[in-house]
């Protein structure tokens, strides 16, 4: 995988809302990752863990607390001028959760998948831009009569279909997709999922597919990343990493998902967590998961594991693994 | 806890600070004089009066001394009472209003809440009907008008209730207590009944519907309660409601009360009165404001204020 | 393998029907924007509708009203004082006040006057058809004055501090902390004394404590709508910040900004003619419907019919403005839709 | 008759703002003692109103039963007064609702909101009941019971409050517990405590349980029988082996390949195109007619009755009839976990 | 006075007397003030009259001796006069009303430290040194230990004058300004003297039994007055009611046995109440100023003239005031105070200089209009606001306008202390005022239209009537001074610096039961001392 090319590399990225006077919330607290170009990297996590947020500083709804964010090689936190944030507007794209917040309902749907047509001057008359509108309309499997109606005329799943069209209008490379089917359906969801993982082959896109729900995460995603409370976890090819979890917290993550298959069900182990996630305010110190964590040990709570490859392409943050750790950070 | 009432008692007197250098510079836009033989006088005596109600020093000067004196209680004297203490005629009548005040209140509050859970149970219905419009009309309805046709109606025409008076006896309270609690009966009403249809509709109601006890404790027990709490916040807005209508209600049935006092003072331009009452109207209205929040922190359970020792 | 046991089902049933599934992604229903959808709605309530009609109804009547007859508003006559009031069909119907009759006297005869005056005149034997009709105008011309300057204050002032946010918002919601700390009343009748009673110190007073609430649901509702995905999605797409209020925020304000108005307008309404009550208002020789009051209620018992004429519009206005404000409510209620 | 409940041709339907909502059209469902029956189906199928139904809490209006019975025990409890069927809530039948946050009375101690129940049914005084409350959330497994008992609701977490709601269902050893999507609203590492709690109390209690979910994977955790539910109609019935290696009907056949399986590597998930049926408007046939691959002509107008296919299953299906052309599941379908 | 209280001499002795002599009565403004040093109003002078006792007393428009045995004893220039005090008069605490007592009050009235209000009135009547002490610039400024009275014993008051006294000499010192103050007490009470009822010592023919503020009063005879068997009522009770409709409807409904009435009520109960029914003339005139000190063109005499005629003043008082008001064209109101020859001074003075109609008053503009060249003329109405003047405002502003073509009239309404100032700084073109007399007698109506006079806010300046009224001040000689009066007054009028408009009546009823109520023109506006309940 080394060999392909980063097309974004997060380093240290830290997001902190204050809170009150002196408290700070730290909801995504120093992670590090990298999306290569063309795959597709899944981020799962307890509700709350920071996934949202990580996506929204890096498209940078939000401004980065630390650390660094590059894409395409070029640094994107901090000061930017007008011209390069519309590039980066232009190339980095976002499809939301709620398919009945996400879209305004004063518009029409013309309206709202044209807005990035507009906004960056693509179309260079009303007739080119209404053709764009209906060619979106039509590859995310809608057509060109809805383009006039308003967002409350559509069922959840279209609507997220008008979302997707929406981000594809300013033809980006990189799409964040922050939970674009846990509103939906079961069966509405494998719509939306087939239907973005045909547009990533066709458009050689690159996403950065945040859920809950880590089967589909597994399933769409060439690589998958677990956070908790704000830290990465670990981060490893989608199958390695259901076949080999490393971190106590993704094994009892997987052991805790119900699997459609009632013989499987009948016979499989769980790892119950006790408790509940600690509140992000005050995390616990050293490894955040130690306090649920059933093979904490005493440096968990004083050191903070570090994040590495304890395999090839592998990575994780827990002390269990740490000799590996000891090693790569000596050589 | 402690911290947010620190705080809130901060706004409180800066908010108050506020008003009573607003109604200062007002009063002092206003060429008023205790003098009202001004034109009788010769430059000097009118020169010399000035100087002994201070009215020669400079404004901020007199500023001062106000405040000086209306921290000690001393909010000066009546131009159309022959300079009377304010403070003593505010406390004469302040009793007065604050009972019809409260009167009017607590009526209103218990009939609209009353008549806020029959018609959110019973929605759709044409006791919801009736009892919303009702309310429109109570709260469309402005109360000098519904005063003075009940006063004609019940009073002038068919002499069931006095005309005017206060004190001795409930007969007298009637007609000025209903006409004050009108828009509180509608106001609160309304209110009740969209929280109780609001509380009607959610998940715990069914569950304690699923728990088998009767309609009955499911409306009292559990939605009248939850329905109740936010009522407790238009007891701001309902208190200067009350005020205002006080103004008008005491006039019209001769109530000798802060509000006729005020309207009086008004039209006689006794600034030092006028002052006064601002400030306690302002008091009042500030005070309660903050018995309200307060109130509502402690009736409510979920609320638990972050800071000081909570 | 079953079959069902029924007549009706042939074999040439069992072959593929050819659905279309495109036709899935029909919508039948009729595209319908906001503003229809709100519009109908609204048309469905029919308390709504009649306050609307009503209203209508009062506004063309008090722009025409004065010039149905030659009267004039301010034209005094003493010979014609105190007069009731007098139409000539309706004066037939015995329990409608229109037959020139105070107390069961026919005055009209009693004072051999040939005129007929349809709403009475009032102690300077001015007519009170006019002068009603006049003072609605003033009344109504005070209202939506208020109304709008309500609406442009309290939208520029929330819309400012919510969008500026930090210490702007920090410092602007300090000042209306302490402003709305102060009862509106006690600042209204303040700014009156200061500035002397006239149909714009009235419109001011009004409008200084009316903007605030204005201002309060504006800027809630811009700081709930800055978080609203859709704002997000713009931002991300590189909107500017002036098409993130204008094409985002100001619309989906819009609803709640309408109905607010609607409400200041009865509230304008019904402090004009407060202040007018407690002899605060507008100055004669001009009226308001307020003031017409107030200087009928001192003389109500004597001539009934001058307080009842004004009171009946106002309090229609006053109902009739509150119940569409409540059928707006309903019709943008985002509660009911989905 | 070892059916605990059973539910025969159940209609019920709502009156709304654009038409009658046929929400449920006839549902046949049969429940054993300690059985864990799931109902599983598209949002809007019915299932909630199903288990409302059930619990005798649908709102009238809007809502009507039109049709059917629901035997408890032999007993139609549609032909039940309010009163009587007080006695059978929380007392024989209980449920569990959704969403753990909203589920509670945010103004009540939790304790007495688990008392409520046991002082009505049980006749219990009240340090008996609050006795017994605490024995119950130590038995749902909330540490230190006899300080929580005194808390408010929001001192909880979302999974100690839904253990409380269990609590609270369970607090008077009902004979049924409806669960109506009890673990949607959790996280998938409390939704594992909380269906390890509830197998825990089936085997301690003997309940038997409808378990409404979306969520197949709960399904085969928890469940021994299984409805699917379509476009208010149960479309396919049977024991969880039958429905997830057996199914007949194409929405089952979708349902479970839209959901992506963990081993599973094939890369292409089967999803169902269109959307559900407008219930307020119903199709005359089969309602998954539209979004069905394999829609014959008869299927358009004609609702198939139930194919029983064994002893415990039943599809209605014209695909089952003989003289359908045969149509194979997909390939996902069947296969057994490895 | 004896003409309007028509109903004591038919009926009042031919009926029984009641059992409870108790009398009920609203009025619109609580009492202002008990503090006869702050009593600028009447309903205070009217409470206070009722329930102290100075030197003199009005009663029936004359003034009897109250604390005073009887004639003061004078020397030869009237400027000194002796009083002796009446045996066992007494405070109603029960001490003695000492010669001292008087002095203090009026040294206490002239204390600038006391704030007084009204004591020009000590100037006005010459008592020595007054406007001296009254005079912060004059060396003898606040130093009221020589103001001309004297206590020579503990029964006698001396009081001297800077010259020699004026007819109405001893009906002023009736006023509230001239009674006796007892030292101790109000020491004693300091800052809570005359705030209740009990804060108060009285000496009258009534004591305030309570003082309810804002709710009413309630006077009981004082057993201590020296005349107290003259006194019937047992009982006053007096009710704080705002609205007059309110107070109608107590009158209706028998709360109350009397109230004044104005507007449109007086039409309506003279014809529900005939029998109950009473009018009457008070004192007080109501004229306009003509600002001819900074407009003008109020110079011009014509234009005055016009103004003048312009205003249908019968109408004004037949329509709009109905309460036995009298239009008038003069300034000293009728039936106020007689002459040395026994007769009204209206009786003999010239009534009709400013006679004319609407006709006449459009010539007098047309001619206005050439001698100035103007066409149009814009008139600021200055007018202090309050329920009643508001019609009386509109009116004349419409007439103005309808009889002058051309003329446009802005109503200013202002509060009374801003009315006061627009009015002493000449802003305003007409300015509605009226005037009540502060001594009975016509000079008191006159002298203010002196030239530089502040009153005279007209900017009017006339050598003869100056030197008229010059004359009548230093003259002893009483049917010449009366002469000096009527001609200065005719020669104001002629030159028409002001509107006169009316002389202003009272409307009131009373139950027949109600004998001896009695309004006087001067002294206070009701007098209960001689009224009577019969058997009802
Ligand atoms: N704008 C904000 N201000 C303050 N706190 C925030 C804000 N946005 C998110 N948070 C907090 O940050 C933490 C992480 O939130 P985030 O939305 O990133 O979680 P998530 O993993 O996306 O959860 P979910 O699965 O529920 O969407 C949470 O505790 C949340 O309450
Ligand atoms: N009170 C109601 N008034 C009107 N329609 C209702 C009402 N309750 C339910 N419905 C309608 O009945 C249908 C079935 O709803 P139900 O809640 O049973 O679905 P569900 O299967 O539980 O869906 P979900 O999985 O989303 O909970 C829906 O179309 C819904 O809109
Ligand atoms: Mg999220
Ligand atoms: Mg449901």
């Amino acid at each position: 995988m080394s060999n392909k090319e980063k097309l974004l590399e997060v380093k240290n990225l830290k997001k902190h809302f204050p809170v009150g006077r002196n408290l700070s919330l730290k909801a995504v607290d120093g992670v590090d990752f990298d999306i290569y170009k063309g795959e597709i990297l899944g981020l799962v996590g307890e509700s709350g863990c920071g996934k949202s947020t990580t996506g929204r500083t890096i498209i940078r709804l939000y401004n980065a607390t630390d650390g660094s964010v590059k894409f395409a090689n070029k640094e994107i936190t901090g000061k930017k001028s007008k011209k390069e944030l519309k590039e980066l507007n232009r190339r980095m794209q976002m499809i939301f959760q709620d398919p009945y917040a996400s879209l305004n309902p004063r518009m029409t749907v013309k309206d709202i998948i044209a807005e990035g047509i507009d906004i960056h001057g693509l179309a260079k008359s009303s007739k080119e831009r209404n053709e764009r509108v209906y060619e979106l309309l039509e590859t995310v499997g809608l057509n060109r009569e809805h383009a006039n109606r308003y967002p409350h005329e559509f069922s959840g799943g279209q609507r997220q279909r008008i979302g997707i069209a929406r981000a594809l209008a300013v033809e980006p490379d990189f799409i964040i997709a922050d939970e674009p089917i846990s509103a939906l359906d079961v069966s509405i969801q494998a719509q939306v999922v087939n239907l973005l993982q045909e547009l990533q082959q066709e458009h050689g896109l690159t996403y950065l597919f945040i859920a809950h729900d880590l089967s589909m995460v597994k399933h769409i995603s060439d690589r998958v990343g677990v956070m908790y409370l704000g830290n990465m976890a670990e981060l490893a090819p989608s199958d390695e990493l259901y076949d080999n979890p490393l971190h106590p917290y993704t094994q009892a993550l997987l052991s805790a998902i119900p699997v459609p298959d009632p013989e499987i069900e009948r016979t499989r182990e769980r790892i119950i967590l006790e408790g509940d996630v600690p509140s992000p305010i005050d995390p616990p110190s050293g490894c955040r998961f130690r306090t649920r964590c059933p093979m904490a040990m005493e440096i968990c709570a004083i050191v903070r594991p570090k994040w590495h490859e304890a395999r090839e392409g592998h990575w994780v943050a827990c002390h269990l693994h740490n000799e590996e750790a000891n090693e790569t950070k000596e050589d | 806890m402690v911290r947010y009432v620190l705080k809130r008692i901060g706004y409180m007197i800066i908010t108050f600070f506020v008003i009573v250098t607003l109604t200062f510079i007002a009063m002092k836009l206003l060429p008023g004089t205790p003098f009202k033989t001004q034109s009788r006088l010769s430059p000097e005596q009118l020169a010399q009066l000035r100087h002994y109600y201070g009215l020669d020093q400079p404004i901020p000067v007199q500023y001062v001394q106000y405040l000086w004196h209306a921290l000690h209680g001393d909010l000066g004297g009546s131009f159309q009472y022959g300079m009377r203490p304010i403070t003593t005629m505010l406390a004469e009548k302040f009793p007065v209003s604050l009972d019809l005040g409260l009167e009017a209140i607590i009526l209103g509050a218990i009939i609209g809440i009353l008549l806020g859970i029959v018609a959110g149970i019973k929605r759709g219905t044409f006791i919801d009907y009736g009892s919303m419009i009702i309310s429109v009309l109570g709260i469309s309805i402005p109360s000098f008008i519904f005063a003075v046709f009940l006063q004609y109606y019940f009073a002038v025409k068919n002499q069931w209730l006095p005309v005017a008076e206060w004190n001795g006896g409930i007969s007298y309270h009637i007609l000025p207590v209903v006409a004050l609690s009108v828009a509180v009966i509608a106001n609160v009403a309304r209110f009740m009944r969209t929280e109780m249809v609001e509380v009607l509709g959610q998940d715990y109601i069914i569950t304690a519907k699923a728990k088998g006890i009767s309609s009955t404790a499911v409306v009292f027990k559990h939605a009248v309660r939850n329905a109740m709490i936010p009522v407790i916040t238009i007891l701001g807005p309902l208190t200067a409601a009350i005020i205002t209508g006080s103004l008008v209600i005491e006039n019209i049935f001769a109530i000798p009360g802060i509000g006729n006092q005020f309207v009086e003072s008004i039209l006689t331009n006794d600034y030092p009165m006028i002052m006064g009452t601002t400030e306690l109207y302002a008091a009042l209205f500030i005070i309660t404001v903050f018995i309200v929040d307060i109130l509502y922190v402690i009736i409510d359970p979920r609320i638990r204020l972050t800071g000081g020792d909570a | 393998m079953m079959k069902m046991p029924n007549n009706d089902i042939t074999n040439d049933m069992f072959l593929p029907a050819d659905i279309d599934t495109t036709q899935s992604e029909k919508i039948s229903r009729q595209s319908l924007s906001f503003w229809k959808d709100a519009r109908k709605r609204l048309a469905k309530n029919k308390g709504a509708m009649i306050s609307l009609v009503i209203i209508i109804f009062i506004v063309i009547i008090s722009l025409i009203g004065p010039h149905m007859n030659n009267y004039g508003a301010y034209k005094q006559n003493l010979h014609l004082v105190n007069l009731p009031a007098k139409i000539p069909v309706l004066e037939k119907i015995s329990f409608l006040p229109f037959n020139g009759t105070e107390h069961g006297v026919d005055i009209y005869e009693q004072r051999h006057i040939k005129q007929n005056f349809w709403f009475g005149t009032d102690d300077l034997g001015r007519d009170l058809w006019t002068r009603t009709w006049k003072g609605t105008q003033i009344s109504l011309l005070i209202a939506v004055i208020a109304a709008l300057a309500d609406l442009v204050i309290g939208v520029a002032y929330g819309g400012i501090s919510a969008y500026y946010g930090k210490h702007v918002d920090n410092v602007m919601q300090r000042i209306v902390e302490v402003l709305s700390g102060i009862p509106n009343l006690v600042l209204i009748i303040l700014l009156i004394l200061v500035l002397q009673p006239g149909l714009l110190t009235i419109t001011i007073a009004i409008v200084s404590t009316g903007w605030i609430s204005m201002s309060r649901i504006v800027r809630g509702q811009m700081l709930r709508l800055k978080s609203e995905e859709y704002v997000y999605a713009s931002q991300t797409l590189g909107a500017s910040n002036s098409r993130i209020i204008f094409k985002h925020l100001v619309p989906n304000t819009s609803g709640q900004i309408i109905i607010n108005t609607m409400f200041s307008v009865p509230s304008a309404i019904f402090f004009e003619a407060f202040l007018s009550f407690i002899g605060l208002g507008i100055r004669d020789p001009q009226a308001s419907l307020g003031s017409l009051i107030n200087r009928a209620y001192g003389v109500f018992q004597i001539h009934p019919s001058q307080v009842l004429f004004p009171s009946i519009v106002i309090c229609l206005l006053l109902i009739c403005f509150n119940i569409l404000g409540d059928g707006l409510r309903d019709a943008f209620d985002p509660k009911l839709r989905k | 008759m070892d059916n605990i409940l059973e539910l025969k041709d159940l209609h019920v339907s709502f009156d709304t703002f654009s038409g009658e909502v046929q929400a449920v059209r006839g549902v046949n469902l049969e429940l054993k003692k300690g059985e864990t029956l799931a109902i599983v189906g598209e949002s809007g199928s019915g299932k909630s109103v199903t288990s409302k139904t059930i619990m005798g809490l649908i709102p009238k209006p809007p809502g009507k039963i039109k049709n059917g019975e629901i035997l408890f025990e032999g007993k139609d409890l549609l032909k039940f007064s309010n009163k009587e069927m007080q006695r059978v809530r929380g007392k024989e039948i209980s449920m569990i609702f959704q969403d753990p946050m909203t589920a509670l009375n945010p103004t009540m101690k939790v304790g007495k909101q688990i008392m409520e129940g046991l002082i009505k049914h049980q006749n219990m005084s009240k340090s008996d009941a609050k006795k017994r409350a605490i024995e119950l959330l130590e038995l749902v497994g909330i540490p230190n019971p006899d300080a929580r008992v005194d808390q408010y609701p929001h001192e909880f977490s979302g999974g100690m409050r839904q253990r409380v709601v269990i609590a609270i269902a369970l607090a008077c050893n009902p004979k049924v517990l409806i669960a109506d999507e009890p673990t949607t609203a959790l996280d998938v590492t409390i939704q594992a405590q909380i269906l390890d709690l509830m197998k825990d109390l089936q085997d301690k209690t003997g309940t038997a349980i409808v378990l409404i979910t979306h969520d197949l994977g709960v399904v085969a955790n928890l469940a021994q029988k299984v409805a699917v539910m379509y476009g208010g109609k149960v479309v396919e019935t049977g024991t969880v082996d039958e429905i997830f290696y057996n199914p007949k009907h194409p929405y089952t056949w979708g349902l479970l390949s839209s959901m992506p399986k963990l081993h599973d590597h094939s890369n292409k998930l089967l999803a169902i195109p269109g959307s559900p049926p407008d219930l307020s408007d119903p199709p005359k046939g089969c309602p998954f007619a539209a979004r069905c691959p394999h829609a014959m002509k008869v299927c358009v107008d004609h609702m198939p009755g139930y194919f029983e296919l064994s002893e415990t299953q039943k599809s209605a299906c014209w695909l089952v009839d003989e003289r359908a052309p045969k149509v194979n599941p997909p390939e996902t379908i069947g296969v057994r976990g490895e | 006075s004896g003409s309007k209280n028509s109903d004591s001499k038919k009926s009042g002795d031919s009926n029984a007397l009641a059992k409870d002599q108790v009398l009920n009565a609203a009025i619109g403004q609580d009492i202002p003030t008990l503090d006869p040093t702050q009593q600028t109003d009447t309903t205070s002078g009217n409470v206070l009259q009722m329930v102290n006792a100075g030197l003199t007393r009005m009663h029936n428009d004359k003034y009897e001796f109250d604390m005073a045995a009887g004639e003061p004893k004078a020397n030869a220039d009237k400027t000194e006069f002796t009083f002796t005090l009446r045996d066992g008069i007494k405070w109603s605490d029960g001490k003695p009303v000492t010669a001292q007592d008087f002095v203090y009050g009026w040294q206490h009235e002239n204390d600038p430290a006391s704030k007084p209000a009204y004591n020009f009135l000590y100037a006005s009547v010459g008592i020595k040194n007054a406007s001296k002490i009254q005079n912060p610039k004059d060396p003898m400024y606040g130093k009221v230990q020589n103001l001309g009275i004297k206590a020579t014993d503990d029964k006698t008051v001396v009081v001297t004058l800077d010259k020699p006294a004026p007819p109405f000499f001893l009906s002023i010192l009736s006023q509230p300004q001239f009674y006796p103050l007892r030292e101790d007490f109000i020491k004693a009470q300091g800052k809570n003297y005359a705030q209740d009822a009990d804060k108060v010592l009285y000496n009258g023919p009534f004591v305030l039994q309570s003082w309810d503020h804002g709710k009413g009063w309630t006077y009981a005879k004082n057993k201590n007055y020296w005349n107290a068997k003259n006194i019937k009522l047992s009982k006053i009770n007096v009710k704080v009611v705002k609205e007059l409709a309110t107070r109608v409807n107590l009158y209706k409904t028998g709360k109350i046995d009397t109230v004044f009435l104005s507007g449109d009520f007086i039409d309506s109960m003279k014809a529900s109440n005939p029998k109950e029914f009473h009018t009457g003339m008070t004192s007080g005139t109501f004229f306009l100023y003509i600002n001819q000190k900074t407009n003008k063109n109020f110079k011009n005499l014509n234009l005055r003239k016009a103004v003048n005629l312009a205003i249908n003043k019968k109408d004004f008082v037949d329509v709009l005031m109905k309460d036995g008001s009298n239009a008038s064209n003069y300034v000293v109101p009728k039936g106020f105070v007689k002459g040395p020859d026994g007769q009204d001074f209206r009786a003999t003075a010239d009534n009709d200089e400013l006679k004319g109609s609407a006709t006449d008053a459009k010539a007098y503009w047309e001619k206005a209009k050439k001698e100035l060249g103007i066409k149009t003329l814009n008139i600021n109405f200055l007018t202090p606001d309050g329920d009643s003047y508001k019609k009386w405002d509109e009116y004349i502003a419409d007439q103005l306008q309808t009889n002058l073509k051309g003329v446009k009239v802005t109503i200013n309404q202002q509060p009374w202390g801003n009315y006061l100032k627009l009015n002493q700084d000449f802003k305003f073109d007409l300015a509605f005022s009226g005037w009540f007399p502060d001594y009975q007698d016509p000079m008191t109506y006159l002298d203010m239209w002196t030239t530089d006079q502040p009153q005279n806010t007209t900017g009017w300046s006339n050598k003869k009537f100056d030197s008229l009224i010059k004359s009548a001040y230093n003259e002893k000689d009483p049917a010449k001074r009366w002469k000096y009066l009527q001609d200065a007054e005719s020669v104001m009028l002629k030159d028409a610096p002001i509107v006169p408009m009316i002389q202003g009546g009272e409307a009131w009823v009373q139950k027949t039961y109600v004998k001896g109520i009695d309004y006087p023109l001067y002294g206070p506006q009701v007098d209960y001392t001689g009224v009577t309940i019969t058997k009802h």
